[in-house]
């Protein structure tokens, strides 16, 4: 029997003062394996130490909510009595690790979490975060990460619809890998993750156990350094065939509604379901690990209970009923075993051949894990790269140099060379497709659709991550308004640094102040999310990278509208403001190789009108096409609109800026600032002043500033022509941007 | 009439013919699990798209040797029309139903995009309804299309008029450049001698309805229907369940 | 008892993932690679003992399932 | 000159390749298939022509192209 020394604890990333809250929840000393539950729950990804006391401030509740954070996933009314069913999750140290499996196994986490509600999953999305181009590494775990996720998700057959990928150098050593993944459920089928009914059996379903994973929780939580490799062996490889089992049976299974209770094994394993479902069902749960069915030889308790093998389940079924259950499984080749049974009180017994190797109070491994209110300090640099001198940037360049620049920048290229390699269209509920800006999927048997989209701005929330945060909830929310999505649910992925350091947690407190402010004002309720911190690289932190994943409801999905141009003559309509903000803007970092300035203002009263008309223009079916301003700016959005459209063109006229700090750069300001709450719209004549007059009443200023048709895409600033090109060769430079890279591979 | 839609394990697009042909084709249909060894008096029989068996292995190399496959064979000997597609184009060509073979796509990567394929010929039960030389816009999703038959094989097919589909422009030329995967000849479907079995990459499946990107697949199973009519007209008792 | 079955595109069918391999290497600057074809085995464990039965029987296996013979050909070797 | 580079998961990786061919293989009534691993290998063809040098250069691709040593372990055999 180890005794459990400073030694010990470190391995297990233990804190000597978590050591004394676990001996006095114990009333004694643990054992190792006792040790090692403790060590998987109260990791940061199990246990949000770090996280909780800001999650709390979260608006989670609203007419919709079915279901909040807390379950495996969110869940909110969609009508005709049915909820969609949603959660992101990211696998972001795997996938620098390993970047296919680690994608893959992620994908496959976030899809058990939503059919483990009883919910089937008809969408995926991610948001994706890695190095430039082009560095080799960057390469190939772009290429990793991408194969990856379309191994799995198409294997499984749940079409990924969209997302977004970015490039910086400050991901380089710290890809993001974030998975949304969306299912329908009945209202009334939905099903928990609580144990409930001493002596109700508790089943094993799924992939034998090995050793793969193991402290993949803890690792999750650490930060990187050049001994990460030594915790290679952890590599988990996916088998989406085995889940596709597993979701059929499991679906299948509940209908017989002999299931109680269901959750995954994912982070932390057989130890988190066990004990997760045993405390929120407020009972106790007994297993014997021997009844777990094991892939190698000699496996101790401590790595079955630790291992975090995927495609795993844990059922708690009506006692009597097993028959039914077992029947299912075996239908699909599954073998469910028994491996043990809920009992009264609050304590999780472990067993091997019947004799206890642990006994521990459920909730000490969930409820009762440590909640820090860390330190939180403004960083020293933060107030000088708000500042951004245009003095120092010498002459503007052409807009015309710029704009080609920036169309052919990885960031804001078409991401086709990554999407062509998703099913998007398995399920046949695929309207928007990926490409489109917001995702539109139509729910079957009924007249609706949802728009969803994921959105991301590390650079505004390095900038200030109070304001970027809400930026970036404005952004989501409006791209699926966008499409004509009501916003009724978001969710959101928290990508950090190391939160023991009080800058960043500073960055944490802030975002997510941001994110409940910005969530309040537009009135979509937080049902649930994932945090991700200590991505560092031997402490390099990345951007401050929150990710929101917004769903909107589209009570008739044949009135959704996509970002491209339909007719020539068609007015092109400006709604909102253009600032000329450029701080923190695409341009400044491509063009300027610089991340400064102040993030664009926010007046969210303003956003909620905005979408508010632009949901209703779209279901009055007055616009033909809405594209939201980001990334590039108004000339980037412009363009946009022409790409994909079969070549339609567009010539636009704006009214320069004002610029201040530098006139020089206000033609550039005009049309690659990054203001927000701006949507540019194409409308046919017969309906312009319907359109102009709405947006009067809305107090939304509107401009006409052009008209779609041609071959190029002009724009002028004052009157005078500043960009000029065919649309052909723009869309060209657009979307073989990104192939044309990969292609390049090992040449550098 | 009524079509049987084989669920494989790893069969994802199973649901998506099935809802093609019960609600937008608005004919019956029913799924039939691998395991059954029947086909439920099914007129026409779906093997749909997916992984079936995660395609570990080849694709379709497994699921050739389900217990549901003798009664698709004898079915299809009797001249009963079976359709392929993707996953189950590959199913087909691995039991022997279809000559040739599959390989990775030359591109290596899994592809995903909607392209026109051009019908090379009607007199199948599932081009019945199309035009000659008509353009079809569908969604290709697969990293093994690449169609392969030996030399002497290829001439036969060409010879015997047994390349149904093939991928084309827009306009229908054909050639390399619109070919997404490397297939022979641009081969994106081919019948058996008897011209009752036919296998496709392509997802007509998933392109029956406009708000999807396409409705051009319908007609794929609405010849069927077709064929079948027709087939009844000039022999009375229906063969396919005699 | 194990045995190794040995599978590879017959030498008439274009083999994709060798082509990009050997391109990579060559781009690598492995300029002497000539070409490279990629094939996959599988290690058979047996609860049989006997050698010459397990070669047999796992031919029979390639035969039926492994391999497709119509690009594919194999070998089996038993290791012991 | 011809090298083989055969690559395998590291034995503690899940193979679920292999597990799948191994049902497969019961099912179709091979009762003493006990496991199946699968591996893959590269014929790498060379202009040059000494042995030694040779298998240094292929294993050389090996570690950096061919095989993933995060999962992977891989042997080298230089054939003539
Ligand atoms: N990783 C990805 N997977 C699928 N689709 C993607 C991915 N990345 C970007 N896309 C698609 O590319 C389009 C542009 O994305 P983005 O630059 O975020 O624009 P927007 O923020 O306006 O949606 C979107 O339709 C998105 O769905
Ligand atoms: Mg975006």
């Amino acid at each position: 029997m180890t005794v459990i020394d400073s030694a010990v604890l470190e391995r297990h990333g233990i804190k000597p003062d978590e050591y004394e809250r676990i001996q006095k929840l114990m009333g004694r000393e643990p054992n190792l394996l006792e040790l090692g539950l403790f060590s998987v729950m109260w990791s940061e990804h199990c246990s949000y130490k770090s996280s909780r006391v800001h999650l709390k401030t979260l608006p989670t509740t609203g007419p919709r909510v079915v279901q909040g954070p807390g379950e495996n996933a969110g869940a909110v009314d969609i009508g005709d009595g049915l909820c969609a069913v949603f959660k992101i999750e990211s696998h972001n140290h795997p996938s620098f690790i390993e970047p296919y499996q680690g994608a893959a196994t992620g994908v496959g986490g976030i899809i058990r979490d939503i059919f483990t509600m009883g919910a089937r999953p008809i969408a995926l999305l991610n948001a994706l975060r890695f190095g430039s181009l082009d560095t080799p590494q960057a390469r190939r775990i772009f290429e990793g990460v991408v194969a990856g996720i379309g191994g799995y998700g198409n294997s499984i057959g749940i079409p990924t619809v969209g997302g977004e990928i970015v490039f910086d150098e400050r991901y380089a050593g710290n890809p993001l890998v974030n998975v949304l993944c969306l299912g329908i459920a009945h209202r009334d089928d939905i099903i928990k993750g609580a144990a409930k009914g001493t002596g109700n059996p508790v089943y094993y379903v799924g992939a034998k156990t090995g050793r793969d994973g193991i402290h993949g929780a803890t690792m999750a939580s650490a930060e990187f350094d050049e001994k990460s490799a030594e915790k290679r062996p952890a590599v988990q490889v996916g088998d989406p065939f085995m889940e596709k089992l597993l979701m059929e049976a499991c679906l299948e299974v509940m209908k017989t509604g002999a299931v109680v209770g269901i959750q995954d094994m994912g982070a932390a394993g057989f130890t988190c379901s066990t004990s997760e479902m045993g405390s929120r069902g407020g009972c106790g749960m007994t297993v014997d690990v021997t009844h777990v069915p094991q892939r190698e030889t000699g496996m101790t308790p401590y790595e079955i209970m630790l291992s975090e093998s995927q495609e795993r389940m844990l059922l708690v079924v009506e006692r009597g009923r097993e028959h039914e259950v077992e029947a299912v499984f075996e239908k699909w080749d599954l073998h469910a075993v028994k491996v043990g049974e809920v009992t009264d009180g609050h304590r999780l017994k472990i067993h091997e051949r019947g004799t206890l190797v642990a006994d521990v109070p459920n909730r000490g491994l969930t409820d009762e894990a440590p909640v820090y209110n860390r330190p939180m300090q403004v960083p020293g640099w933060q107030k000088h790269v708000q500042g951004c001198s245009f003095a120092d940037l010498g002459p503007a360049p052409s807009p015309q140099r710029a704009f080609e620049q920036l169309i052919s920048t990885p960031t804001i290229a078409s991401k086709r060379w990554a999407y062509r390699q998703f099913d998007h269209s398995v399920g046949t509920n695929t309207i928007a497709q990926p490409g489109m800006s917001a995702a539109v999927v139509r729910v079957k048997d009924t007249s609706r659709a949802l728009a969803i989209s994921v959105d991301g701005n590390g650079r505004f929330c390095y900038l200030d991550p109070y304001q970027g945060a809400k930026l970036v909830v404005a952004e989501a929310a409006r791209n699926v308004a966008c499409a004509g999505g009501e916003p009724i649910g978001a969710t959101n992925n928290l990508n950090f640094g190391n939160p023991e350091r009080p800058e960043i947690m500073w960055q944490i407190g802030e975002a997510v102040r941001g994110i409940g402010d910005a969530c309040r004002a537009l009135k979509v309720p937080i049902t649930g999310g994932n945090v991700s911190l200590y991505n560092e690289t031997e402490g390099n932190a990345i951007f401050p990278t929150p990710v929101l994943g917004v769903v909107g409801l589209l009570e008739d999905a044949s009135k959704t509208v996509t970002r491209t141009f339909k007719t020539a003559g068609s007015a092109v309509v400006l709604l909102g403001d253009n600032l000329g903000e450029l701080g923190g803007s695409e341009y400044l970092a491509t063009v300027h190789n610089l991340v400064a300035g102040r993030a664009p203002e926010l007046d969210l009263k303003r956003e909620a009108a905005l979408q508010a008309l632009i949901i209703k223009l779209i279901r009055n079916g007055c616009i033909e096409s809405a594209h939201d301003c980001s990334e590039g700016g108004l000339a980037i959005t412009l363009a946009e609109c022409a790409f994909d459209s079969g070549g339609i063109g567009l010539s636009a006229d704006v009214t320069a800026v004002t610029h201040p700090e530098a006139p020089e750069y206000a033609v550039n300001a005009t049309l690659f600032g990054e203001s927000a709450s701006r949507i540019v719209v194409s409308v046919p004549s017969r309906h312009l002043d319907v359109v102009m007059s709405a947006a009067k009443d809305a107090a939304i200023t509107a401009r006409e500033i052009g008209r779609v048709g041609g071959d190029s895409i002009r724009l002028s600033v004052n009157g005078e022509v500043v960009i000029e090109l065919p649309v052909a060769d723009a869309e060209h430079a657009w979307a073989t941007a990104i192939e044309t890279k990969m292609s390049r591979k090992a040449a550098s | 009439m009524k079509f049987a839609v084989v669920v494989f394990p790893g069969s994802n697009s199973d649901y998506d013919a099935f809802y093609a042909a019960s609600r937008v084709v608005g004919e019956q249909a029913e799924l039939v699990w691998h395991k059954d060894t029947d086909l439920k008096g099914a007129d026409a029989v779906i093997l749909p798209g997916g992984f079936a068996h995660g395609d570990y292995l080849r694709t379709g190399a497994i699921a050739r040797f389900s217990p549901i496959m003798a009664a698709v064979k004898s079915f299809a000997d009797r001249g009963g029309p079976v359709l392929g597609i993707c996953n189950g184009f590959q199913i087909l060509l691995e039991a022997g139903m279809l000559p040739g073979a599959m390989v990775r796509n030359d591109r290596i990567k899994f592809v995903s995009q909607l392209v026109p394929i051009r019908v090379e010929h009607t007199d199948t039960p599932f081009t019945a309804a199309c035009a000659p030389k008509q353009v079809l816009k569908l969604p290709i999703a697969h990293g093994e299309g690449n169609y392969y038959a030996p030399p002497d094989q290829l001439a036969e097919l060409e010879a015997n008029r047994q390349v149904i589909f093939r991928y084309a422009s827009a306009a229908g030329e054909v050639g390399t450049e619109w070919n997404p995967n490397g297939s022979l000849n641009g081969i994106a479907g081919i019948c058996n001698r008897q011209r009752n079995v036919v296998g496709l990459m392509p997802h007509p499946e998933r392109a029956a309805e406009l708000p999807l990107g396409s409705a051009d697949g319908r007609v794929v199973l609405a010849s069927v229907v077709k064929a079948l009519q027709d087939l009844k007209s000039s022999r009375p008792q229906d063969l396919t369940n005699a | 008892m194990k045995a190794r079955v040995y599978v590879t595109l017959k030498p008439s069918v274009f083999d994709p993932q060798g082509r990009v391999v050997a391109d990579a290497l060559v781009t690598l600057g492995y300029q002497d690679v000539k070409d490279v074809r990629q094939g996959k085995f599988f290690e058979v464990e047996l609860a049989d003992a006997d050698p010459a039965a397990a070669k047999e029987r796992v031919t029979e296996m390639a035969d039926k399932l492994l391999a497709n013979p119509v690009i594919e050909s194999y070998r089996v070797e038993v290791i012991q």
